[in-house]
């Protein structure tokens, strides 16, 4: 694996620009564990002072610093788009190994539900699971009801890797030998799609991560908790742009652009080094 | 002739094979290699390395040698088929119905000729077809521009065409996917042959094949290459197709021309130890176990072995054949070999002229 | 073509079950929602006025009555499909008595439009771009292009708008913000309302173009640099077939039945970024519409809506599923 | 070693230079577009077909209207009301200004001749309409609109909004003669003209000739509406996005002819959308006045554009609407029952902090439940500042003296170094921007009154008496209302630092209403509004009265949902009720309600709601303001700007092309 990593970083121009991207944003938020002010506390320093030397990225109209904001803001979201990206996987897996690999009517009931929930415009889902909560909007319940949404089109992607295991020898070998299914699935199977199950779990997270930004600048989440979405919602609360806090605004942006870029990046070239074909087996499994 | 840029100084110079007139296609010391970078690594695979042959009119010239010996880059390299990473380093491609290195063409000229002139079955024929057009298209893509038919003459004249071949002309209409493996194999080379070409260059036809299939399918392409008398190099690591087919074989080993004969020589009495394994190792009727494959594998050709590139795995190699690599030279009439065990005496290096295609056994 | 019609019917099923699954969620989310739109109601009738205590509970009644909210769940839900059937999800209660439909119908098109032009361009674009740069791998223009495709595909698209709606209305102020049209213009088939119609879409089609095309283009110049390879190609080449017709007919041919899937699948989040982008560009369609829906709490609005835009977008799918085979011979076949 | 480039296969130079052309074609599509849709925005007026120069364009608050195409405004709907309907197309008895009114008149008797004629008992009102009024269909108004109007309400309580009023007072309502109301009421009630007296909107006359017609009022549309009002609907989008009102030909036969004639021929009320685009607009002069926007917003907004102003000249820039927000405590709550705790909230809030986190030092604050606005400052600001200075309470170890009179004067200091001239330096004018003085913050005497109240501090946080601890959610309107959110959430931290632990919930418009079903603990939001002009407290007090009180965890209209209970405040209401409406009597009843209120801190004021309402002087003058002519509330939403036309004069000016 490691080796792995090293060739990329060596050879692939994409994965070392992700990876550094990646790098930054992580650093980011590990440097929340030593912000002087506690996450969310108000009117701690001067409003509104441009980037300077004591604030680097400058202060809010609430009185806060924006570089130790958006070191809160960015943990939190990543956590957010890891935690949604895990769960999903998990589900994608389960329904993508097990259909690819048992087949027959379990697949296509499997498949049929994974492909109505496909076709499902996330948003409408995402906005009824507010109208219910509201004020109860917490980010974990956010998280779950995302990763219910967020794993069908991987599930396909899988499945279709599965499919071709079954086929191979190893596969029958490992039959004989009496291994269980479950057995199979795991150990045998397993191994081969976790690749692009990492793959996949990138654009997950800038799909999460994307997604949560939507709903908190309307306000659709808890916009006590710091992410990049309330620090935008709340730049915008305070009118930032027309007000000339330009900051505010242009580094949670630009950080979260970083983020996105990044993570697509690593995804790509992990694509690529798994297979130069996966997007096309991937389009072509859900046909 | 005036050597064209991008020809090296070694074949500038070196001996020019005489009159080729009579000579369907004639190859001198065509090298080809792949230049890849991936991942910053340079590396230089010489599939293709030197190779001198020529091929008669009406014949089918068969080239054999195991799986990643070559041959279908040398194919690739004669049709001017050649896509990056592939690159040539040096020699003439020459056909018999043109007066100039097939190299030398424009992209024009080039395009005019295939399939009118040089037509080509692919190895792997079960999808060489668009899968999303109907056979009757492929038809059309291929060979009407060179019929010079109204459409309608066109078909008429595809249809007959198919029914020497015997095949229904409904096939005409049908998409590749609801056609048999054997079906599409007929099919290409129903295609192939649409146009009477003069030289018809057959990579692994049959391969893919079960051997009843492989038998009518063997019997129509020489049916087809009788029929229009054309020219044929055909390529397939199956001996034992090559005894039934081929008028002359070429034996490659590792990118290299190791000896040329016509069949029955190269069956009976074979000089490269290398062609030797590959004839001692067909089975024969009433024979218990198959002969023990040669040992060690064939050579990486990123690093190729010093001198003979068969020497790591030669029963008989001798301390010269790791230091220099032999020539191709023919030892009896219409019999080249490069081996130092088979002919001592053989310069290193040098390269002998093609079989001139006068001599006729 | 019996498989075909396996084909079209399992396609069908489908389509109804994605219908049935989406609007009973939407049905049951609602309704386990803690908003009471009669509250809503009253406190928004009582707000300048007094309190009467009985004053309020005559009120209550009426409204309850009004909005046909008695019964039990069951029911209600019976009642709710029976009217679904014939897309009529009764009085909003935001903005009673008028009818549901009437203001999904009043924003569809709004949202349509925006949709299916920003996604027909984006496709086309990334499609053709994408075709030729997985063609013809050393042209530098398309590189560049790639290259800045890539940048813009991963970003969301609210990101997207928010910068466009900076850029074009607060730095350089050249085109309208907010809106649909012109306002105080009369709506219909003159010149001049198209022009506005035009003006006003721009912006929210390219931020919704720019982070499309993206996907589409990489997608595509994965899939053409991977067929330039296949077998059929190379025969072709061989053959010396024309190569135009080998770009078209052969390469870009075989690579848009993917796409072709790949739109199937992704209408979802297409539907998501043209919602974000029409609150952000104050565009009034169903987007909008929703948001406002929630913020009133009128849920039977929601419902609505979050019912009519599963069924349009599962019923888009379908379309391009079923034309699929028309595209692809295979299709159905297998 | 030379290579050779396979000039078949791959590339082809003339197909790269197709494919080139074709790709720059394609690129530059989408710039082009854009060049072309600037020219033509430049080149095109922002309404079309009216010239900038006729039309006053101001901001409806209510944002996109629902359902654009309704004009019922009898019937409850979350917005379409302020889309121009009730401030240019409607008309009722009387008005009563927020600010000073038209030459200083607070009191308009709009439709109605005079003012209401009550009995000795309260129990009969009669009221003399003005004649050659005309609807605009032309048809004359008269007593039976009146009639019909109370009688319709009356008919369908829930179906419309005063229904359940009109039925719970009116016994019966007749017309003697043509110009001649009489009201029979169920119980005597000295303020029931205030159903048709407009402090930002009242009950409004129907057409009778028009409604009569249907057989469903509550159902019926009203599109196109017939109007009293000077002004009738020109169009409107069918999204509901604009609305267009152009001046009445027969303008002479309306209420407000008196004053004379209106300046714009057309009004526009737009949604502008979020406050960041509402400045831009403002900025590219394609919106006159902007009805609310973050104070950041304003100040920004009010620097970068020479022409824009607010109605102060300058900090606080913002109109003090006669409304009061504060910390709303639900009374009913346990933890919240004992006064001393209630004071321990009070004193533990640093209004200073407030007023910056919220409103950025633009608040007008007050120590007393009626906002400092309008006449009230002469009423009973100045009156009871004495008595406030005096005023201590018991701490249970001392008595201090909670209350600081220079709060306002220390804010404008805090504020003078960086604001400069903006910030006036006459202690009047001070008073008039920032208010008087507050509650001085008192960590100590905040924690002994807990003590005293059986609170225990454990661990640096407070324990209730039961031992749980003692924590507070203020609920907050969230987006609605951005100021008031900044505020709860200042004031949630400080009372956390204090010990005791509380958050803000952001609820969405929606969910406000569930506050008033008596579970909430706190808000941040408010329960007092007066008539800003007149001194009589009873349009928010007479609500206050336990007989409309609910029982705990019961629904309470959003009136009184402190939920204070106390006798003699009841007592003091139905004083107020017993005296007429413009009886002196009646402020120093007000009086009294103020200091049995301080005593009991039953809610914590905090400050007047600032409305950031920004005008733009280059196509029109004649806006109100403070200090020039505060002849009206210059907040677009509100009924009475309707005087505001009267006043506005084009400048003239054309677009700049």
């Amino acid at each position: 694996m490691f080796s792995v990593v090293k060739d990329l970083v060596r050879y692939n121009r994409e994965f070392a620009l992700g990876a550094i991207l990646i790098l930054l944003v992580v650093a980011m938020s590990l440097a929340s564990f030593f912000s002087p002010y506690p996450s969310g506390v108000q009117y701690v320093v001067p409003f509104d002072t441009p980037p300077s030397w004591s604030y680097p990225f400058g202060t809010n109209s609430r009185g806060q610093d924006v570089f130790w904001q958006l070191t809160f803001a960015i943990r939190n979201s990543l956590l957010f788009g890891l935690t949604v990206a895990v769960l999903s996987r998990l589900v994608a897996l389960f329904v993508g190994l097990t259909s690819g690999y048992v087949g027959g009517t379990v697949d296509r009931v499997l498949m049929s539900i994974n492909d109505t929930f496909v076709v499902f415009p996330p948003f409408p889902i995402l906005v009824l699971v507010y109208f219910i909560f509201k004020d109860h909007m917490s980010w974990p319940l956010l998280a779950v009801a995302m990763a219910s949404l967020g794993w069908p089109y991987d599930a396909r992607l899988i499945r279709s890797v599965a499919m071709s295991l079954r086929s191979r020898e190893f596969t029958t070998q490992s039959l004989f030998s009496g291994m269980s299914t479950r057995q199979i699935l795991v150990e045998e199977h397993l191994p081969y799609v976790l690749p692009i199950v990492f793959a996949t779990t990138m654009n997950n997270i800038n799909w999460s991560i994307g997604l949560e930004v939507t709903l908190s600048v309307i306000g659709f989440t808890n916009i006590d908790t710091p992410t990049i979405g309330t620090m935008i919602y709340w730049a915008n609360q305070h009118t930032a742009l027309v007000a000339g806090v330009w900051w505010w605004i242009a580094f949670p942006v630009g950080l979260v652009i970083m983020t996105f870029i990044g993570l697509y990046l690593l995804s790509v070239s992990m694509n690529e080094y798994i297979d130069p074909r996966s997007r096309l087996s991937r389009m072509g499994g859900a046909a | 002739m005036t050597p064209e840029p991008g020809r090296d100084k070694a074949s500038a110079d070196g001996p020019r094979p005489a009159a080729e007139g009579a000579a369907a296609l004639t190859v001198d010391r065509l090298r080809a290699y792949y230049m890849t970078h991936y991942f910053g690594v340079e590396r230089e695979v010489r599939a293709v390395d030197d190779i001198s042959l020529g091929v008669r009119r009406n014949e089918i010239y068969g080239l054999a040698g195991e799986s990643s010996s070559g041959k279908t880059t040398f194919l690739k390299t004669i049709a001017a088929a050649v896509r990056p990473p592939l690159t040539v380093i040096g020699g003439s491609v020459r056909y018999g119905f043109l007066d100039r290195d097939i190299y030398a063409l424009s992209p024009a000229e080039l395009s005019a000729i295939r399939w009118r002139h040089l037509s080509y079955i692919t190895q792997g024929s079960m999808n060489v077809l668009n899968p999303v057009r109907r056979v009757r298209q492929s038809f059309v893509d291929f060979a009407f521009r060179h019929m010079k038919l109204s459409r309608r003459a066109f078909f008429a004249a595809v249809e007959e065409h198919l029914q020497k071949l015997h095949l229904a002309a409904n096939v005409l209409d049908a998409y590749p996917h609801e056609l048999s493996g054997g079906m599409k194999q007929r099919v290409t080379i129903a295609l192939a042959t649409i146009c009477r070409p003069e030289f018809i260059i057959a990579d692994e036809p049959t391969t893919a094949l079960d051997v009843v299939v492989q038998k009518d399918v063997l019997a129509m392409i020489r049916k087809a290459q009788q029929q229009i008398g054309s020219s044929m190099l055909f390529v397939t690591h199956d001996m034992t197709v090559h005894a039934n087919i081929s008028d002359r074989l070429g034996i490659m080993y590792a990118g290299r021309l190791v000896e040329e004969a016509s069949t029955a020589d190269i069956f009976t009495k074979p000089m490269h130890p290398y062609t030797a394994h590959l004839v001692a190792s067909l089975p024969k009727i009433g024979e218990q176990s198959r002969k023990g494959s040669l040992s060690g594998a064939p050579p990486n050709l990123a690093a190729p072995p010093s001198g003979c590139r068969f020497h790591p795995r030669c029963p008989l190699a001798m301390d010269i054949c790791r230091e220099a690599s032999p020539a191709l030279i023919a030892l009896a009439s219409g019999h080249r070999v490069a081996c130092y065990a088979a002919n001592p005496l053989s310069p290193p290096g040098a390269a002998a002229p093609a079989e001139p295609a006068r001599l006729v056994q | 073509m019996a498989g075909y019609a396996i084909y079209v019917l399992r396609r069908i099923g489908q389509f109804f079950l994605v219908v049935f699954v989406g609007v009973n969620i939407a049905f049951f989310v609602t309704h386990a929602t803690p908003i009471d739109p009669i509250t809503a109601a009253i406190a928004a009738a009582t707000r300048f006025s007094q309190s009467d205590p009985q004053a309020v509970q005559m009120t209550r009644d009426a409204l309850r009555e009004l909005y046909g909210l008695q019964g039990s769940l069951w029911q209600q839900y019976v009642a709710f499909w029976t009217r679904v059937a014939v897309a009529d999800f009764g009085p909003s209660l935001s903005a009673f008595p008028t009818p549901v439909s009437t203001l999904i119908w009043r924003a569809l098109p709004w949202t349509f439009g925006l949709l299916s032009v920003a996604t027909l361009i984006a496709w086309v674009l990334g499609n053709l771009l994408g075709g030729l740069a997985g063609y013809y791998r050393r042209n530098l223009p398309l590189k560049a292009f790639g290259v800045i495709a890539s940048g813009l595909q991963p970003i969301p698209n609210y990101v997207m708008a928010f910068v466009v709606l900076v850029l074009f209305g607060y730095v350089w102020p050249i085109l309208p913000i907010t809106g649909s049209s012109q306002i105080n213009l009369p709506g219909g088939w003159t010149f001049a309302y198209f022009k506005s119609v035009f003006e006003h879409a721009l912006l929210p089609v390219l931020s919704l173009v720019l982070v499309g095309t993206g996907s589409w283009f990489i997608g595509m110049r994965a899939l053409v640099s991977n067929i330039v390879t296949e077998d059929y190609v190379t025969f072709a080449e061989l053959g010396g077939v024309d190569r135009r017709r080998i770009l078209i007919s052969y390469v870009m041919r075989n690579a848009l039945l993917p796409q072709v899937t790949g739109l199937a699948l992704s209408l979802g989040l297409i539907f998501n970024g043209a919602v974000i982008t029409e609150v952000v560009f104050g565009y009034p369609g169903l987007g909008n519409l929703l948001i406002r829906a929630v913020y009133a709490g009128d849920y039977s609005l929601v419902i609505g809506i979050a019912s009519m835009s599963i069924i349009a977008v599962a019923f888009a799918a379908l379309v391009i599923d079923l034309i699929l085979p028309l595209l692809d011979p295979r299709v159905g076949a297998a | 070693m030379i290579r050779k480039v396979p000039r078949d296969f791959g590339e082809r130079p003339s197909d790269r230079r197709r494919a080139v052309a074709q790709i720059l074609k394609t690129l530059t599509f989408a710039a082009g577009g854009l060049a072309l849709g600037g020219q033509a925005l430049a080149a095109e007026d922002f309404l079309a077909g009216i010239p900038r120069n006729q039309v006053l364009i101001a901001e409806n608050p209510e944002g996109t209207v629902t359902d654009p195409s309704n004009f019922n405004v009898w019937v409850p709907k979350p917005n379409g009301t302020s889309t121009g309907l009730q401030q240019l197309c409607m008309d009722t008895l009387w008005y009563i200004d927020p600010d000073q009114g038209l030459n200083g008149k607070v009191w308009d008797n709009s439709l109605a001749a005079d003012k209401p004629q009550y009995n000795s008992d309260f129990t009969q009102m009669t009221v003399k309409l003005r004649s050659g009024i005309k609807w605009s269909d032309g048809v004359d108004f008269t007593a039976d609109d009146v009639v019909y109007t109370v009688q319709t309400l009356m008919a369908d309580p829930g179906g419309f909004n005063d229904g359940a009023r009109m039925a719970a007072n009116v016994d019966s309502v007749t017309a003697p003669d043509k110009d001649t109301v009489v009201f029979k009421l169920k119980k005597p009630n000295s303020r029931f003209h205030a159903a048709f007296t407009v402090r930002w909107s009242a009950t409004w006359i129907m057409p009778k000739h028009v409604f009569e017609k249907q057989e469903k009022p509550s159902k019926f549309a009203f599109n196109p509406p017939v109007c009293l009002g000077s002004y009738t609907l020109k169009s409107f989008d069918p999204n509901g996005t604009w609305f267009i009102w152009q001046k009445r030909e027969d303008w002479k036969n309306t209420t407000l002819a008196r004053f004379g004639e209106p300046g714009p021929n057309y009004v526009a009320y737009i949604d502008p959308g979020p406050p960041d685009k509402r400045v831009i607009l403002q900025q590219n002069h394609q919106l006159d006045i902007v009805h609310d926007t973050s104070p950041e917003g304003a100040f920004a907004l009010i620097k970068s554009s020479p022409t824009s102003h607010g109605w102060f000249a300058g900090f606080p820039y913002a109109h003090p609407d006669p409304t009061l927000p504060m910390i709303v405590l639900n009374d009913q709550l346990p933890k919240f029952q004992n006064p001393d705790v209630r004071w321990a909230l009070a004193l533990l809030i640093d209004i200073k902090a407030v007023d910056m986190a919220s409103y950025r030092g633009a608040a007008t604050i007050s120590a007393i439940p009626v906002p400092p606005t309008g006449t009230h400052p002469q009423y009973y600001f100045d009156p009871m500042e004495q008595w406030l200075k005096d005023f201590t309470i018991d701490t249970g170890k001392r008595t201090i003296h909670p209350y600081d009179p220079n709060m306002a004067q220390e804010i404008a200091d805090m504020l003078r170094p960086s604001l400069g001239d903006a910030i006036p330096k006459d202690p009047k004018a001070i008073a008039a921007a920032f208010g008087r003085g507050w509650w001085k913050q008192d960590p100590q005497a905040a924690a002994e009154l807990l003590e005293k109240a059986g609170l225990k501090k454990v661990g640096g946080k407070w324990m209730l008496p039961d031992g749980t601890p003692f924590t507070i959610a203020i609920s907050t309107e969230g987006d609605n209302r951005p100021v008031m959110t900044r505020a709860g959430s200042l004031i949630a931290q400080q009372w956390t630092q204090a010990g005791i632990d509380s958050k803000i919930d952001a609820l969405p418009t929606a969910m406000w209403s569930n506050m008033f079903n008596g579970q909430n603990e706190a808000s941040m939001s408010w329960t007092v509004e007066t008539w800003g002009g007149h001194p009589d407290l009873s349009f928010f007090l007479d609500s206050w009265h336990s007989q409309f009180l609910s029982e705990p965890g019961k629904f309470q209209p959003p009136r009184n949902w402190q939920r204070w209970k106390d006798p003699e405040l009841d007592k003091i209401i139905e004083q107020i009720r017993a005296v007429d409406f413009d009886d002196p009597k009646g402020i120093e009843l007000g009086k009294d309600f103020i200091k049995l209120f301080v005593k009991n801190m039953p809610t914590i004021p905090l400050m007047s709601y600032n409305v950031f309402t920004v005008m733009d002087s280059t196509y029109w003058t004649g806006y109100p303001s403070a200090e020039k002519d505060p002849y009206t509330d210059p907040v677009p939403n509100w009924a009475n700007t309707k005087y505001m036309m009267v006043k506005l004069k084009p400048t003239g000016a054309t677009p700049a092309q």
